[in-house]
């Protein structure tokens, strides 16, 4: 029997796949679909204090093998979410993750606090991708000085595993990655959306209402690779790593990168139960390469560092 | 709701440019409703990656009918499948027609590819009294089967009415006492703004289906907002909240 | 008829599209398939001081709707592209840009002098792309001083339009435009590659011999064309918008937010005539939309820049 | 060098997942040599995105043939293609083998689908003798027509000699004089090696026919480089200095 489960500090996860957050709703919608406790977790959508409408529309733009989103955080709020959604999530056999999104680092911890006393809740993943809106609505997640605050403030908060998701769109991660280990973070996830664009030629406007987005998907699988293996390269949390995952050689090429475990995002939407079918399709990798435990794959790729320094790519 | 690999049984060129595909699917035919839709995956690759949402517009037996035309890189591999090859569908999704309250005349009205749920929703009205609007283009890009008591107009007046279909219903509403009537109504949304207008100034009920561009199409991206008239929600989702909606629940824009 | 040509200095265009560095050769490649009188211009492969062998195999990976490259800048050297390559490229009815890549300030200088004085050359591009011997391989890209000091090292030297060409892989390009604008540049080119990695699940190792390499291609149009947008806000000089371009409708949306012209990159292997198509679909598209100069579409894009920044994409 | 839309003539599966697509292409046809490759797009969209390199396997009127097994992506959607679909096709590329020099008998070995350049080869070189040694898994995954003289090996021992096909090759030498001949060799790297050091040993002329990622196949992206044993430059390009070397220019790894 080949081991699937790992630990983040004293929460065990019965395998290294997750559905990340905004892919997977709630947790409740794909229930028809998806027997989630065959997942190791599952990340809720970003939770803010107040509901969000979000932003209007279009929220969505398809590009070559990816997509663009500028959903704008739409969310219950975290207190309907625990009335409406927590007595479900509470039930379910895998490990549950609230995502948490805010506009101040005051709401980061007034939605942590009211969320640390629940039941139902295994650890927090915090979407530092927010505008700030004190610093004109920058985003807290290219600021390292702001992301490790958020950080230190909220291990204050809690004794539950406490996981920065960090931004790619910055010129070295693993500052980033460093700087909230040191702030207490217990794991990161890498990465978040890249910023991208679309223009409708016929009415000359930007695709989204918002004029930029979020690029995700598997156009997105080698940036994040690369993004994962940086960050490996600085810390000794753990890692999840994220985005453009469609398959389990996708996922093994994470974990080889030194992700501990991967979350699955956009590939939600195309095939529901694809995390299901990864989740097994690594058990089965590391059967038919005689690993006791899918954990071997983590950070076992055979790459010289130094060389990769001095020889830049082009 | 069922996400599953379906065998191609026909597909047709029913019109120009315009494809029917018929697949097969038990759970699809046995528990999709009018107005409900289903999403395929257009290629098992990458690209184009997101699936496609297409109105469920016939049911037989354990086979379920899509028609669409050819937008874009999906319903351009959509058109090219054969019988034999296989469908990955997810559905029936999304909140159907209401039909249970009393009226006496659906009125259907369908702008172009509109028309796909309509033939679906014919078959499930029987008893009551069917007239059915259909605009297009052009007289080639006409599709009727399926239809009942059917008004054609056409942009270029090649066939039936010349000028666009909502205009059509507005003189025909102006010569008949349609008072306990229902409409409903898909296709652009200019056309749907006209329908809706006309619906309010009739005082007729009128349910209109949307389109909208969607990632997901089971309410999980929240991709898919369509601004409600009021509530404690600014948006409702087209996906799931719809495609069909009371014309006063929403905002067209 | 539709004015199609623009100046970058006192170089003449005859149109908006020329084919990227590095991926048209040295423009005597291609000659039976493309006529490339047609295209406004050619960058040639980055040339550097001395030939250089370019890194071992693998140097190409292909991704979805992308590509990762770790080519290692092979390249012939500026002495014999001067003696093999310049005679020819002399002759031919469009402008001729010279790419230049280098491991330190002084290279860069060496190359563009001795290429200044030849005939036959209308404008340098600058690949800033590449690692600083000096500070350890660190890339010279992404050091905002650095390319600054190269920038008006290289201004000194030349009367020639001299192009700076950007990395995206930085937190704000934006910087970096309006440091290479006031060091006297005359135009810059964006985007370069973004960082990727692939990685072989069997053999375990990164698929190219460098672990990482640079993304190009349709994958990374958005990103790319963010940018371009990004860049279009700071700065006054033209932008050469680059990456992913496919098709006519790519290069509109460029052009639309505010590239003055676009390069072909990754696609000329695909489609070696697909720049002279993008050329003549952009004459097209501006006749259809009747407009005078396809110069009218350059920064018309219809967008409410406030909101786009206060209201964040996720 | 042309590149054009070909029209596809014929598609068989001439062996087990192994494929044969033919189209038509005047002028690849007539200016094709034995050694040279074709590059085709597989889709007109975007993944996958660059073209496909084939050995051009053989040539008849205006006809040119590839063959081919389903490596992965591009291959997959290759092999569903049929007679009157269009294959962009960009070619002839590459340098041919060379058969102009003094010798009497060509030996042809083939790992795998190594086998494609080999009727092409066969066909030029008549008047000369031939033997051709063909490599294959097993039995199912063999094919053999418009060869001279074919000695078989399989890796299970289905059909023919049991094991590789280069043992096959050093024990028919052992048994013959073949003092004045020339090896072509064309598969897996593995066997490429084993071949260029049997050749070295007996002293034969050997040429090799490399496989190598590309993304342009032209010259132009530097992609595809391949060590040279000695000269000014560390690397040759497979696409345009090969993929045909001599075994002694090039080191294999
Ligand atoms: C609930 C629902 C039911 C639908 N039912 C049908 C149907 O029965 N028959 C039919 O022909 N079409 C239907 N559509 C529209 C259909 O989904 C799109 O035409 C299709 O997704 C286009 O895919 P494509 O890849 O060919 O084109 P793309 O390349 O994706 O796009 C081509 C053009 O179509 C537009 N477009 C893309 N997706 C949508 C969308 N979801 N809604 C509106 N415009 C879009 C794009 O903006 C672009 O201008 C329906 C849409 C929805 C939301
Ligand atoms: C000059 C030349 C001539 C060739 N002639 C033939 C031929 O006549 N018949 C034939 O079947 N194949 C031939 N090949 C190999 C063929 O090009 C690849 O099998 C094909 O590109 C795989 O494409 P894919 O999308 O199906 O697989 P991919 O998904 O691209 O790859 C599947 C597997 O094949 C490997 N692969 C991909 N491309 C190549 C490549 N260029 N060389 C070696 N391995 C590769 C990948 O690493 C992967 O392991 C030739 C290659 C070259 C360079
Ligand atoms: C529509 C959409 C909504 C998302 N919403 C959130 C969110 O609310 N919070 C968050 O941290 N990440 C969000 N993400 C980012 C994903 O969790 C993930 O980091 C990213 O999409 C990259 O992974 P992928 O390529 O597998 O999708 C969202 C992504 C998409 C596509
Ligand atoms: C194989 C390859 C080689 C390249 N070589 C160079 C180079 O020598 N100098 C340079 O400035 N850019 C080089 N580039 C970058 C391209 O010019 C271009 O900026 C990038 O590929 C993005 O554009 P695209 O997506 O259209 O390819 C290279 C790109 C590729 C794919
Ligand atoms: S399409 Fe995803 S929520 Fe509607
Ligand atoms: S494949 Fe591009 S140089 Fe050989």
């Amino acid at each position: 029997m080949v081991k699937t489960a790992f630990n983040i500090g004293e929460v065990e996860f019965k395998n290294r796949v997750l559905v990340a957050s905004g892919t997977f709703g709630y947790g409740d919608e794909l229930k028809e679909l998806v027997d989630v406790s065959k997942l190791g977790g599952i990340i809720t959508k970003s939770l803010s204090w107040k509901p969000r409408d979000g932003n209007p529309p279009k929220r969505i733009v398809e590009t070559a093998s990816g997509m663009l989103n500028s959903i704008g955080l739409a969310n219950i709020g975290v207190e309907d979410f625990v009335e409406e959604k927590l007595p479900y999530l509470e039930k379910l056999d895998t490990v549950v993750i609230a995502n948490i999104a805010a506009s101040s680092v005051e709401e980061y911890c007034d939605v942590l606090a009211l969320l640390d006393e629940k039941e139902g809740i295994d650890a927090f993943e915090i979407n530092v991708s927010c505008p700030n809106v004190k610093e004109g609505g920058l985003s807290f997640g290219t600021d390292c000085n702001a992301t490790a605050e958020i950080t230190s403030k909220l291990r204050a908060l809690t004794k539950k595993p406490l996981i920065i998701k960090l931004t790619p769109n910055v010129t070295h991660i693993s500052e980033f990655a460093k700087a909230v280990e040191e702030a207490g973070a217990d794991a990161v996830s890498v990465i978040n959306t890249v910023i991208g664009m679309a223009v409708d030629i016929k009415t000359r406007k930007p695709k989204l209402s918002t004029v930029t987005g979020g690029l995700s998907g598997p156009a997105i699988k080698p940036i994040a690779l690369a993004k994962v293996y940086e960050v490996a390269q600085t810390v000794d949390i753990p890692i999840l790593g994220i985005g453009g995952i469609a398959s389990t050689e996708d996922a093994v090429e994470f974990l080889l990168v030194g992700a501990s475990a991967v979350q699955i995002g956009t590939m939600n939407y195309v095939d529901p139960t694809g995390s299901i079918k990864i989740a097994d399709g690594l058990r089965r990798h590391a059967e038919s390469n005689s690993l006791k435990d899918v954990g071997d794959l983590v950070g076992a790729i055979d790459a010289n560092v130094e060389f990769s320094v001095l020889q830049s790519w082009l | 709701m069922t996400q599953e690999l379906a065998p191609v049984s026909e597909r047709t060129e029913v019109a120009d440019g315009i494809f029917l595909l018929r697949f097969t699917s038990a759970h699809i035919a046995h528990t999709a409703q009018p107005g409900q839709f289903v999403n395929i995956r257009p290629v098992a690759g990458l690209s184009p990656l997101l699936r496609r949402p297409f109105s469920v517009c016939r049911v037989e037996k354990n086979d379920v009918e899509i028609v669409f035309n050819v937008a874009g890189a999906g319903t351009r591999i959509l058109a090219l499948k054969r019988p034999g090859d296989e469908l990955d569908v997810l559905g029936p999704l999304g909140s159907p027609f209401g039909f249970g309250e009393d009226f006496e005349t659906a009125i259907m009205v369908a702008g172009g590819l509109g028309i796909a749920p309509f033939p679906f929703l014919t078959q499930n009205l029987r008893g009551r009294k069917v007239e059915t609007f259909v605009g297009a283009g052009t007289a080639g890009k006409l599709w009727l089967e399926h239809l009942q008591a059917v008004h054609i107009a056409t942009d270029d007046g090649s066939k039936g009415f010349h000028g666009n279909v909502v205009a059509l219903l507005e003189e025909f509403l102006g010569s008949k006492n349609l008072e306990n009537s229902k409409i409903y109504g898909c296709g652009p949304t200019r056309m749907l703004q006209a329908l809706s207008d006309l619906a309010k100034m009739n005082d007729l009920q009128c349910e209109l289906s949307l389109e909208g561009d969607m990632a997901c199409g089971i309410g999980i991206c929240q991709g898919c907002p369509v601004e409600r008239v009021n509530g404690k929600k600014k948006y409702a989702l087209v996906c799931t909240d719809g495609p069909t909606f009371n014309c006063n629940d929403i905002v067209l824009a």
